[in-house]
């Protein structure tokens, strides 16, 4: 194994995950001295009756809960967060409890901000480091579809990206009951976020062995709970295990730069509205493939995490990028449909690509060459191997 | 004089890069699959242009297609229409239009013209019986709508002309024709990029006559009869213009106030269409021929204007919570100079004054205030300062500058000034309809806010009379005649004329099709048949009728399929899914997701919105 | 991967690795707004130079408050109280502790006073007293073995009533947590051998332990790995850098895995023996662990087997059937002992007999063993084993442990059979 | 927005679970004190412990508990449910009824809870885990052994634990237990 040069790491959440971690959230929060926690969820939450869960956990306990706003869209926006301020600040509450996807945790985020830096100018927070005050308590329930952006230090509201070391939640809470999974496109489309994530933050030039210990966690989960998770969507331990999956993803995620199929899913998703963990998933094998045919290091751990010790030992060192591939190969196709082939199945219009090699180009800060993101575009539009 | 025995068929095909031109003719099964107008326009463009082609660029087309009634003296029938890529949306759009140009094309002797290419400089196009001539439009370039047509009128009798917004490509410019517009979509900016100030046609040298002149007259009477008798069409469009809108729409909680967070103001009286016609002493001043006579002129403080339509009054009025019809109509008549679509306008001025509360954007716009709002129109159509960025439209500002949940557009296309919150099934109408949030797919707010005749609340049947309006109206806009006729022709028959309203009520809700088959929809297959001459079978041919419609509407769906339109496009701005009104005691949102997966299934799209092969096949838009 | 049915993780500490990591301090301390740090350290630590390597680094850029160098080997609530009126006088803002156990551990406790208020840590006594957050702390280890880096209870003792008060809250995790070879570059091969031991004893506790979680499972192979693979290199050669950042961060590894996962049989003895005969922890640890592995084999004899993977490496991995594996695991670790007892020339103790202290007296006479097990049941690692631990267990361990023979399996009181998370 | 659709909720109690917790431990606390007059290795444990030493086992945060110690003559006496006013030399809470609830069912043995984190434990650990060690052998004498084998890691051997030394001594200590 070799030593890192130099790595930085950081996991501000502490992770309770397991039966009855709901009824665990009020003494967590007592231990940060909070009494009145203001919840922020969605309708699909509230919909599954999970508000409800959430509040009969808090039963028998001394904290109130200040209200259940569950009404954030899809679109996490600037004027919600002031108006969930407002009632932050109109019921006294001192801490902020997400539940639901990526806008809830955003828009929470977003109020965090605002209550706690007493500054109702959420614009002037826009960029990196421009938070410089600790923050209330921030505890984070993932549902089914949290792809694990939501555990990172990144808040994007309104396409604004709001980056602080503040902003990581301090309590992650991981309950079977609210990681059931919703429905197939949702549970493919997180997981496979979290294993794009897993794979290339533990691939990435720098080594980093706290990162990995996290990213391989996380690969193992997906690569065994996966196909059960699909397949029985009522299955409480696949659930969890995905969810457990896309945290660890999302804190390796956190500490990583962002990967080459990262990059080109987020241009072409942004470009076509069509979901981003789909999209993950579909170019997942090809841009593993292009690394391969390009003899780019693709290390050896990936196929422990993924086989487990027996088969790692026994397989050459030279052929395990390639097993790895075969495993995840075979991984989507067990999944029988739930995630398409290739690009062209997405229908996305084929002149689409052009532009999202142009945009992944800048979003890598010129790191990912334009071509070779067209390339990898154009492979997974036809499906067409690049070995 | 020579004659048209029901439609010409002859085509132009004008390439503008090359400066030639091509005459082709219309098939007769394209004729028979198609009819004319919007249905005809998209069979073009789908037989010719590829998907992905930047709306603002060279390979974009353009085609003004006459309806096959022009000319013979239907009611209702002076309309036509254009069809092509969006730049506002990206994807296809159709607008209509009732302008002199359409008749003067017509009795040139041309039923559709196909525009491709890009001039090098400035051109205008001269058409007669001929061909075509390209001219240099250089002295014309820069000079508004009006004074353009003023100098055009002497060389034809009709034009399509564009103002400063569409050479300045202006996304929601719009194509003007006498004081009607082909209005959404931003067709404007797509003759601008090619550098084609106007169209001007001769006319007057064909003379159109149906085939069967006795049927033809009889259905017209029955027609002018239903029209005459129906209290919208003779009672209130008549007398006081679609802002007669305002009042019934502000009474059912569907008027836009504040950008959409209220649905009725107490100051709404004010611009009423009644009170307009009471105050500002208006006449009428509509498209040619007409029967309904909805548009009118008035005098607005000595200046005598153009009255603004309801979604212009909507929009720029209560939307901005402005009431006073002087000013509305003051930045009506700057928007018809420069050449503008008044709801895009408005609606990009509406976000603009919230994210200036909020504080996203710098500007002097607030609601409630008219100072600086005629500047600021002039800016956007001259593309100048802050004015340029509002040219790009609300879902543009809103990605750069955030606020994404206050921009209330569908794909793209601002919304119009009905709210669907007061009326759901119009919601769901917004979010499928083919060219963004048009409130002319269906009108289905008439049915639910306007005559009580469905619950406005209700989710069930409303995906089937989505489907039923938008067919009816596909074809409607491809026979071409105006769809205000549809109230007439829908509520007049004597069947459902005569049954009480609850239990019509009661019947749209839980038997739909049953409900649907009530509205007479003959009237228009027999005029249409009358003027080709085939004979018209009661049943059948209406059945037919109804299958035009539904191969036009889907047709313009997988051609936006192709373009990238899925399920995820189908669906409402943030404030309707999620914010209730003040004005409504249980703050109702729109139910979306609900109605979507029957509307999918009915309609013979797949889970994610994309027509099956089975459906293409069926309507015969690919072979089988 | 086991996935327990319910488990806990928390490591709010930022780790800075690598070389020349002292040199981001500066950075990092500005992100939290603080500009004006205090060190604390023992005399150990500033006699080697170390201090002027911190301070070197650190005062380039940012005023340096003040430094206290003088913390006792077991730290007291005395100093904590004095060091928090030094903190308070100086004007400092924010803590950097340099050193191993003891040092961090008073510096944590004067974190305590000086973010909450008062003049005395025993107002603070007992769980729940500390809830909110408190000063920025970079914690420098200089010892690559406690782990103390990344656990959260402060161990503080009250030397008039001879007690130690432990002050366990998740406010008191370091916010940093440096690793930099420079500061382990002087420890002695005789004293790196047991501190390398020590983590990967705590890396092994962790993965078999029965508060195992994903987490502490992954960070606890590759802790065991680093340790496997390096020890006996840097043991060896003091000056392999590379190797001594590696040992850095396996401590750090296994400081973060027991500390979610808790540990078992090992520490249990090691403590009471430690507590007992005064030994230090790390020579006790390196003893117990081979015993600590088969006292468990009935019920986590697959979990054992995957240690042999980080400890051998693949290719014995492959070779040992399945069934051998934790028996070879074993062996391996003993094979390590006796390496190390060789490499450092015999001053790595291989059994309890053999450990001595400077003048060669021996440290642990056999009749002190039924005290030490009679301790060994009053101490709390003893929960998270996964196999009861009787006095007369304990006893038995300690024998076997006392010749240094391989335990004797039938003795072994079997409860059960598999064990569930 | 409208803040009267958002209400604060104020927690509830879930009263089933609360008193058959209290129960519980109202019969373990009353089997506590019997015990430690019948058998003699509890009697050990607690002879070991110092004079006066009070614990309570509770619910966190607002009970039920129960409270056990020794008097100033060295008997255990089960002290009641109220730690108000009481000197406590070891407080052991679980997190929450829940949890509690999953304990005293044996879903989750007390090894597993432990190992769980589901306990919070202020005081001195070696008296605690004395504790813990005499509630492992109470559990013994009160269940059934296919119920006890589920809570405690090791079920007590014939060597240790003869059947027939079990079975007097249970009878007597259910016989005390709800009795004096």
């Amino acid at each position: 194994m070799q030593t890192p040069e130099y790595f930085e790491f950081l996991n501000q959440a502490k992770i309770i995950s397991g039966k009855k971690a709901l009824e665990h959230i009020p003494i967590e929060l007592d231990g940060f001295n909070s009494r009145k926690p203001l919840v922020v969820t969605s309708k699909a939450v509230s919909g599954a009756k999970l508000d409800r869960v959430l509040a009969k956990a808090f039963y028998d306990s001394n904290t109130i809960i200040g209200g259940i706003f569950d009404e954030v869209p899809e679109h996490s926006s600037f004027s919600l967060a002031k108006e969930l301020s407002i009632l932050f600040k109109g019921r006294g509450c001192d801490s902020i409890i997400a539940f639901g996807g990526g806008s809830v945790a955003d828009v929470a985020k977003g109020v965090n901000i605002m209550v706690s830096e007493k500054n109702e100018d959420l614009l002037s927070f826009i960029g990196e480091g421009k938070v410089k005050t600790r923050l209330k308590p921030f505890v984070y329930i993932p549902v089914s579809y949290s792809d694990g952006t939501e555990m990172t230090n990144v808040a994007c509201i309104d396409h604004r990206i709001i980056k602080s070391d503040f902003l990581y939640p301090d309590i992650i809470a991981m309950d079977p009951r609210a990681t059931k999974g919703c429905c197939r496109e949702c549970v493919v489309s997180t997981a496979m976020t979290a294993l794009t994530h897993a794979i290339e933050a533990s691939s990435v030039a720098h080594y980093n062995p706290v990162s990995d210990t996290y990213a391989h966690s996380a690969i193992q989960f997906i690569y065994e709970n996966l196909a059960k998770g699909v397949k029985s969507l009522g299955n409480a331990r696949a659930g969890l295990a995905l969810a457990n999956a896309a945290v660890m993803a999302g804190i390796t995620f956190a500490n990583a730069p962002a990967g080459l199929i990262h990059t080109i899913a987020d241009a072409l998703s942004s470009i076509t509205g069509h979901n981003r963990g789909t999209m993950m998933g579909v170019l997942l094998p090809f841009g593993l493939e292009y690394k391969i045919s390009k003899k780019l290091e693709i290390r050896g751990e990936l196929l422990l995490a993924l086989a487990g010790l027996d088969e790692y030992v026994k397989t050459p060192e030279k052929e395990m990028a390639v097993r790895s591939l075969g495993l995840i190969k075979n991984l989507i196709k067990s999944l029988k449909g739930a995630l398409p082939e290739k690009l062209s199945d997405m229908k996305i219009p084929e002149y689409h690509l052009n532009e999202a090699a142009k945009i992944a180009f800048n979003a890598s800060g010129k790191k990912y060459k334009e071509q070779v993101c067209l390339d990898v575009l154009q492979h997974a539009y036809e499906g067409k191997s690049f070995i | 004089m020579q004659e048209i025995i029901g439609t010409s068929n002859r085509c132009l095909e004008i390439d503008l890069t090359k400066q030639k031109f091509e005459v082709f003719e219309i098939s007769k099964k394209d004729r028979n699959m198609f009819l004319g107008g919007k249905g005809m326009g998209l069979k073009f463009l789908y037989d010719r242009m590829r998907a992905g082609v930047d709306p603002l660029g060279e390979e974009n087309m353009i085609a003004f297609c006459m309806g096959a009634l022009m000319g013979t003296g239907a009611p209702c029938s002076g309309r036509f229409d254009a069809v092509t890529k969006s730049p506002q949306t990206g994807i296809m759009t159709a607008a209509s239009c009732g302008g002199p140009f359409g008749m003067a094309l017509k009795t040139s002797g041309w039923d559709a013209i196909i525009v491709k290419g890009r001039a090098s400089k400035p051109v205008y196009l001269y058409i007669d019986s001929k061909g075509v001539k390209f001219e240099n439009a250089k002295s014309l370039w820069g000079k508004d709508t009006q004074k353009t047509q003023e100098v055009l009128e002497k060389i034809g009798s009709g034009a399509v002309v564009i103002g400063p917004a569409g050479e300045n490509l202006v996304r929601y410019a719009n194509i003007c024709s006498g004081h009607r517009f082909l209005g959404r979509g931003g067709m404007g900016a797509v003759m601008g990029s090619k550098n084609l100030k106007a169209i001007v046609a001769k006319g007057k040298e064909f003379k159109i006559v149906p085939k069967k002149q006795k049927r033809f007259d009889r259905v017209k009477n029955k027609f002018n009869r239903y029209i005459n008798s129906n209290s919208i069409t003779s009672g209130s469009y008549r007398n006081f213009g679609t802002n007669a809108n305002v009042n019934l729409s502000n009474a059912a909680g569907i008027l836009p106030v504040r950008n959409f967070t209220g649905g009725s103001h107490g100051e709404a009286h004010k611009i009423s269409g009644e009170t307009m016609a009471e105050k500002h002493d208006t006449k009428y001043s509509t498209c040619r021929p007409c029967t309904i006579l909805c548009g009118h002129k008035g005098n607005f403080d000595g200046n005598y204007r153009q009255v603004p339509e309801y979604e212009t009054t909507g929009l720029m009025g209560s939307n901005l919570e402005i009431f006073d019809p002087v000013a509305i109509s003051e930045w009506n008549d700057i928007c018809t100079e420069v050449g503008m679509d008044t709801i895009s306008a408005g609606g990009t001025l509406a976000w603009v004054m919230e994210a200036t509360e909020k504080g996203l954007i710098n500007s002097n716009l607030k609601f409630g205030s008219k100072e600086g709002v005629s500047q600021m129109l002039k800016d956007i159509g001259h593309g100048r300062g802050l004015g340029k960025e509002l040219g790009l439209g609300s879902k543009a500002l809103s990605k750069k500058y955030g606020g994404e949940d206050f921009a209330i557009h569908v794909k793209g296309l601002e919304m119009a000034a009905y709210d669907p919150r007061g009326a759901i099934g119009h919601g769901l109408s917004y979010a499928v309809a083919n060219r963004g949030a048009c409130h002319l797919s269906t009108t289905l707010f008439t049915l639910e806010a306007y005559f009580n005749m469905a619950s406005p609340n209700a989710k069930r049947g409303k995906p089937t009379m989505v489907k039923f309006m938008e067919n009816i109206f596909a074809a409607v806009n491809s026979l071409h005649i105006c769809q205000f006729t549809a109230f007439a022709v829908f509520l007049e028959p004597p069947l459902i004329k005569f049954t009480p309203v609850p239990m019509l009520k009661l019947l749209t809700q839980n038997l739909t099709p049953i409900a649907l088959s009530l509205m007479d929809v003959s009237l228009w297959p027999e005029i249409w048949y009358s003027i080709v001459g085939k004979t018209y079978i009661p049943l059948l041919s209406m059945r037919k009728f109804m299958k035009i419609g539904e191969r036009v509407h889907v047709l313009e769906r997988y051609m936006n399929t192709r373009e990238g339109i899925s399920k995820k496009d189908d669906t409402l701005p943030d404030r309707l899914l999620y914010e209730g009104r003040k004005c409504d005691p249980k703050e109702k949102v729109v139910p979306i997701d609900r109605m979507l997966g029957k509307y999918y299934k009915i309609r013979g799209y797949d889970k994610n919105g994309i027509p099956k092969d089975r459906t293409l096949k069926r309507l015969g838009i690919v072979k089988k | 991967m086991i996935l327990p049915s319910y488990y806990e993780f928390c490591c709010r500490v930022k780790t800075i690795s690598g070389q020349k990591a002292l040199e981001k301090i500066p950075g990092a301390l500005a992100r939290m707004n603080s500009f004006r740090p205090m060190i604390i350290t023992d005399k150990g630590v500033s006699g080697a130079g170390l201090i002027k390597l911190v301070s070197g680094a650190v005062g380039k850029k940012v005023k340096i408050g003040a430094i206290y160098d003088d913390v006792p080997a077991d730290s007291d609530y005395k100093v904590v109280n004095a060091i928090a009126k030094i903190y308070r006088s100086k004007g400092c803002d924010s803590i950097i502790v340099v050193g191993g156990g003891s040092p961090i551990d008073t510096a944590k406790g004067v974190n305590i006073l000086v973010s909450l208020g008062g003049n005395n840590l025993l107002d603070y006594c007992g769980s729940g007293s500390v809830k909110q957050k408190l000063k920025p702390l970079i914690a420098v280890p200089t010892t690559s073995g406690t782990g103390s880096e990344m656990t959260l209870v402060a161990v503080i003792a009250d030397k008039d009533r001879n007690i130690k008060m432990a002050f366990p809250s998740y406010f008191l995790l370091p916010d940093i947590a440096v690793l930099d070879p420079r500061m382990t570059k002087t420890l002695p091969p005789f004293l790196t051998a047991p501190t390398g031991m020590d983590a990967f004893t705590h890396a092994c506790e962790a993965y078999i332990g029965l508060a195992k979680n994903p987490l502490s499972d992954t960070s606890a192979l590759q802790a065991i790995q680093l340790v496997s693979q390096n020890l006996l290199k840097v043991v060896k050669n003091p000056n392999d850098l590379n190797g001594r950042l590696a040992l850095a961060n396996a401590s750090a590894l296994a400081g973060l895995s027991f500390s979610n996962s808790m540990v078992g049989l090992v520490h249990n003895l090691g403590h009471a023996t430690g507590g007992v005969c005064h030994v230090p922890h790390g020579a006790c640890m390196s003893i117990f662990l081979p015993y600590g592995l088969e006292y468990n084999f009935h019920k986590v004899g697959d979990l054992i087997g995957d240690l042999l993977y980080p400890i051998a490496g693949a290719e014995v991995f492959a070779e040992t059937p399945k069934k051998a594996r934790p028996e070879k695991a074993v062996a391996c670790i003993r094979q390590l002992n006796q390496d190390l007892h060789d490499a450092t020339g015999g001053r790595h103790f291989r059994n309890l007999k053999e450990i001595t202290d400077r003048s060669g007296k021996q440290l642990v006479p056999k009749e002190t063993l039924p005290l030490i097990a009679k301790t060994a049941i009053g101490d709390g690692s003893k929960v998270y084993n996964t196999e009861e631990i009787t006095y007369d267990d304990a006893l038995m361990v300690l024998e076997h442990a006392y010749e240094g023979i391989p335990l004797n399996r039938k003795l072994i009181k079997k409860g059960g059979k598999g064990q569930k998370f | 927005m409208n803040i009267n659709k958002y209400p604060e909720i104020k927690p509830g109690v879930k009263y089933i679970k609360k008193i058959y917790i209290a129960v519980m431990l109202f019969i373990v606390g009353r089997a506590m004190q019997a015990a430690s007059r019948i058998d003699k290795t509890i009697k050990k444990e607690f002879e070991d412990l110092p004079d006066g030493f009070t614990f309570s086992l509770g619910i966190l945060p607002n009970g039920p508990y129960m409270i056990v110690g020794k008097n100033e003559k060295g008997k255990v006496k089960y002290m009641g449910w109220n730690p108000a006013g009481k000197k406590l030399d070891l407080k052991m809470g679980i997190k929450n009824m829940e949890v509690a609830f999953l304990v005293f069912s044996f879903q989750e043995s007390t090894t597993v809870a432990f190992a769980h984190d589901r306990f919070i434990v202020d005081g001195d650990l070696t008296n605690a885990l004395a504790i813990v060690r005499v509630l492992d052998l109470v559990e013994v004498y009160l269940l059934p052994k296919i119920i006890t084998k589920l809570a405690v890691k090791r079920y007590p051997k014939w060597s240790e634990l003869s059947p027939v030394r079990k079975h007097i001594n249970r009878i007597l200590i259910y016989v005390r237990t709800f009795t004096v």
